[in-house]
């Protein structure tokens, strides 16, 4: 059987526009990589929304990584400054990947 | 002109779009559609103009026009400031945030604009394309640096030093924005190709152009309208300025066209640029550059509000102007 | 007529399409431009139906034609939910959803039939595009209240609860559908603008409209022969129905056509009408409302089955009863 | 480093013409928010699905949510009766937010 | 309340391309079912890159599934060979399931 | 010719989008509209070439034409190979994957070329479409087997186990691929259709042509700028590579052309055709054959440079060529 390791999954929900700067953040910490996915529709305390404009300016993404614990508290404390004022949500949990060595 | 204007295709589309929303229809235009048709509006309309311009030749009028236009675009969010901070109650953040939307244009008024005052015998200058490529970003500069001058707060404080931070990233997106690459580039494809190169393509960019401008309005009648219902957040006053500020601003715009000597056609037009609220450029630029401005503001209000109104009133009306004062 | 249908690009587009799902290519058309193209068929066929209204007037048999198209709606799910339980061994649910499905109508073939049908010299009336815009829904009432009124299974009743709790959700969905929507809309602005009016769109609606149906059917033929392929539940019997149904709801959709004194090329259209199952009104709503019905066994029967059934035989078939009748 | 707190990952796998229902039930529970992810492509006990047609009947969709424990019982009980009928699926799983109080 | 067990939440991050072949992989076994996420764009050691292209061959997905333990540790077993030929990247998380029985 | 090139809208938009990426601008092209022009574009090559074959009849330059093709194909990867291998360092895998894609064709240079051409009195004849869509496949087959012969590394022996294990899935992708069904379908279509079939379709399809065409290439300047860019693996021996090859397959294609009879303009398109580089077809063949080869290089080499090489330079090279030899 493989040998898997624990690692952190974090997602960062944030605007479309916000996704640059975002990565940006990503990159100080030395995380290896991301993944970009598009979210079609939401609502929250503004109520319902829905993408499906020509202007990309309410558009939102999910960017989700994968990194060993160290850099998963680095990247919080980097984006928790924005949290309130961009209006991000990150979420951070548990899982098992194969060839760790990586992340 | 307002009677020939509602029984127009390109006007009904808006509508019935708009009437959909309403009654709540699950109609909708998928959005890489939507982005397509915009995307061969602006190709068509800047060849055109390009086009045009290669027969007429560069015109003390077309300089006059654009500097006319940059200067309304970074003076109009001024004015629109002090509005939407005194009787629209905004903060300064927010008031910033609208105000770079209303110094902006809006490409599709532009357009259907140009169809209608083509259609009444007002054609407007080739050149006029140009104009509002120049128009687009501007604004964007105004807005920032008079949020960032008012703005007291400390969580404020923080956005100018992240704004410092990205500053030169927003310079290189008001600079590289995709929208005024395509004007401009297109503008510049039809100035060397001219009318003898610009026939092959004819067929796609001229024929079908009025076509597309309706199914691309029934589009927008679809969004104004539910973003005009999603606007929790729209205040009385902010409605209202929302009409006043592109009936004060496109008057403005119409009487310096009509001074720097402009056809009624082309001043209609310059009007028309300097009412219409940008919702493609700048909302995505604010969402960059200030992201404490509430989108649900400045898309309800220039979205929702003020682009139904210039296309349904506001068109016919700096026509008139144009018009009385031409 | 049947080899004139088979030598016309537009079928044998239908037929690369479901060729290349058949050996399995990976050939596919992005589905944002399939529903862009679907609009845009929506759009020009309400908009032609409308200028051609506009010319001729409101006349008696436009009157029939609509209370003929609304009354066979109604009635047509009847009949083919009792075929459905008996031959094809249906339980309640799934033959109402069914049922739905052939009661309503198939905008593609409808847009199909007048195309060949024009090529023949035998043109429908314009009023047909609101008849078929009348017929889309009223079969999704029959179907539900007959799967209501004959199943007694427990999950049915848990299922009556639901349906009852989004029942005014679906009376809502039924008249503000999209394309029902779409196509009184445009076929409203045809009757405003006329034929000048719709003069400076007609490049775009009138002249492209062939060759984006070619490319149309092309995805319709790739997706009907993935949805046969995929469909493990279609039984001898049900695929035997998925035939024999639009054969008979079409031959009586012709002569209660030609009795109420339709010309022959309405006369036949009213039986495409009505031989059609709808595959993108219904299952939507189907999906919502009796969630508990198999989506494999009413797709697969009219996607997968009546469609190409009707495209290549289908309309060739009522042409002929038309003319024979008429 | 900044705080966080355990809160319920929840995804509802759903066919796209239900998710307004589903969305119901989320407001029911009074859960802040939620976003909507499309499924390009899939398949399960009825073999392969392709999500490549005009008809939106067949489209399908997650809603995913962060909640707390509580409105995530909640919602898990609101959406069982329904699991068998409308072919649903949903998933709960532990993440770690920032700023938690709101969800 | 409603009963849950627990189950394995399997990701599998692939170019698009490969999808069929890690379907086949699924299949061999005997997962019940799987969801395709198409990603938007990404980055990773090779910098970062844009899935904005015709031609496909650059495009990634993720390849969703809900399974049991013996089945998730079976699929690793048989992806953990491609990891490195193919670019795979494999995460396991645990998730709660409504009618477990059927994974 | 070069300079009538650099003044064609056509090639403009190439060169705007090639600058705007290289200035780092946000303009992009939403994929599904990117695809749908590639499908618009394919059908009418195809319904062309195929209606004008019905008019000329099967030649014994058709004949000819197409036998050379399919032997290019096959025999374009095996020089390629060896030039990446010894001036390109590249490995075996590597050098196997980048060599069937030089060894098929780009359908973008291909309907470039032939709009040039035709502006310059060289039109190509229509059978020439066949032609490439036999020319899409062969060399992605040679391609492996010179991977699999070369590679001796233990991972190779794993990945031409693998790609055993999927050969029968790589021989039936191969022969069904979407590209190749949809020209070869649209071209049988075009034949049993004839002129006169063609006539209702004619709009969309040959009007429109040029006008899609600029668009389309308007995004393969955004995306081959973008891929240039990314390209960190391009050493400048494989950057002098995608340059010369295209050069020397290009002359061989214009030299086998002229041998084999074909008239300037026909015998310029091969040239092109074997010059140019497939970055559909082929890039995806090898992420399923070869997962070990490194996308980076092939698109680059591909997309990045020689692609913007032939529209640029090489379809006016091969066209003098022609003209020289012919
Ligand atoms: N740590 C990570 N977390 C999430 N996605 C990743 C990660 N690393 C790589 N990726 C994705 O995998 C793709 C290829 O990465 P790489 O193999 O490092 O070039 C990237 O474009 C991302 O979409
Ligand atoms: N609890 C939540 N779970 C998942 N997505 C959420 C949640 N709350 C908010 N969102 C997403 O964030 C967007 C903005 O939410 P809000 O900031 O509450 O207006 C919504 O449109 C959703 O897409
Ligand atoms: N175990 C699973 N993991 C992830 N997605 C699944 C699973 N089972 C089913 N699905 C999804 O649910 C859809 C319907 O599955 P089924 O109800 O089994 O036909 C499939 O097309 C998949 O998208
Ligand atoms: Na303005
Ligand atoms: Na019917
Ligand atoms: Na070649």
């Amino acid at each position: 059987m493989v040998t898997t390791v624990q690692r952190k999954r974090i997602e960062i929900l944030v605007d479309t526009p916000l996704v640059p700067r975002v990565i940006r953040l990503i990159k100080d910490v030395d995380i290896s990589g991301w993944s970009v996915i598009k979210i079609a529709s939401g609502g929250g305390r503004d109520g319902r929304w829905d993408h499906d404009e020509v202007t990309g300016a309410a558009a939102k993404s999910i960017v989700l990584m994968i990194a060993n614990q160290e850099k998963a508290d680095l990247l919080a404390d980097k984006v928790a400054p924005l949290l309130e004022s961009h209006g991000l949500l990150i979420t951070i949990g548990n899982v098992e990947v194969v060839r760790g060595e990586r992340f | 002109m307002i009677i020939e204007t509602l029984t127009s295709p390109v006007i009904l589309f808006f509508i019935l779009g708009f009437f959909a929303a309403m009654i709540r229809s699950d109609l909708s235009i998928p959005e890489p559609f939507a982005k397509a048709m915009s995307i061969y509006l602006m190709a068509a309309i800047g060849l055109k103009g390009g086009v045009e311009v290669a027969s007429t030749g560069f015109t003390s009028e077309l300089a006059s026009a654009a500097i006319a236009g940059v200067t309304l675009g970074f003076t109009i969010p001024i004015l629109a400031f002090f509005l939407l901070r005194s009787i629209g109650k905004l903060g300064a953040i927010d008031s910033g945030a609208v105000a770079a939307h209303y110094g902006s244009v809006s490409v599709v008024t532009f357009v259907t604009a140009v169809e209608l005052l083509t259609n009444q015998g007002m054609q407007p200058d080739g050149f006029m394309v140009g104009v509002m490529a120049l128009m687009e970003t501007p604004a964007i500069i105004t807005g920032l640096l008079l949020a960032r001058a008012y703005a007291k707060r400390p969580g404020v404080a923080e956005d100018a030093h992240a704004a410092k931070e990205s500053g030169s990233g927003l310079l290189h997106e008001v600079l590289t924005n995709g929208s005024v690459i395509l004007l401009m580039g297109a503008f510049a494809i039809g100035m060397v190709a001219g009318e003898a190169g610009f026939e092959p393509i004819k067929p796609l960019f001229a024929i079908g152009f009025n076509g597309v401008l309706c199914l691309f309005l029934l589009d927008m009648g679809l969004l104004a309208a539910r973003r005009l219902m999603q606007s929790k957040k729209i205040t009385f006053h902010l409605a209202t300025l929302a009409i006043f500020m592109p009936i004060l601003n496109g008057t403005i715009g119409v009487a310096v066209g009509t001074l720097i000597g402009l056809e009624p056609g082309s001043a209609a037009v310059l009007g028309v640029l300097c009412a219409s609220a940008s919702y493609i450029a700048v909302p995505a630029a604010m969402r960059l550059a200030m992201p404490q401005a509430d989108p649900g503001i400045y898309l309800s209000m220039s979205l929702g509000i003020t682009f139904p109104f210039n296309i349904i009133f506001g068109i016919s009306l700096f026509a008139a102007i144009a018009n009385f004062l031409g």
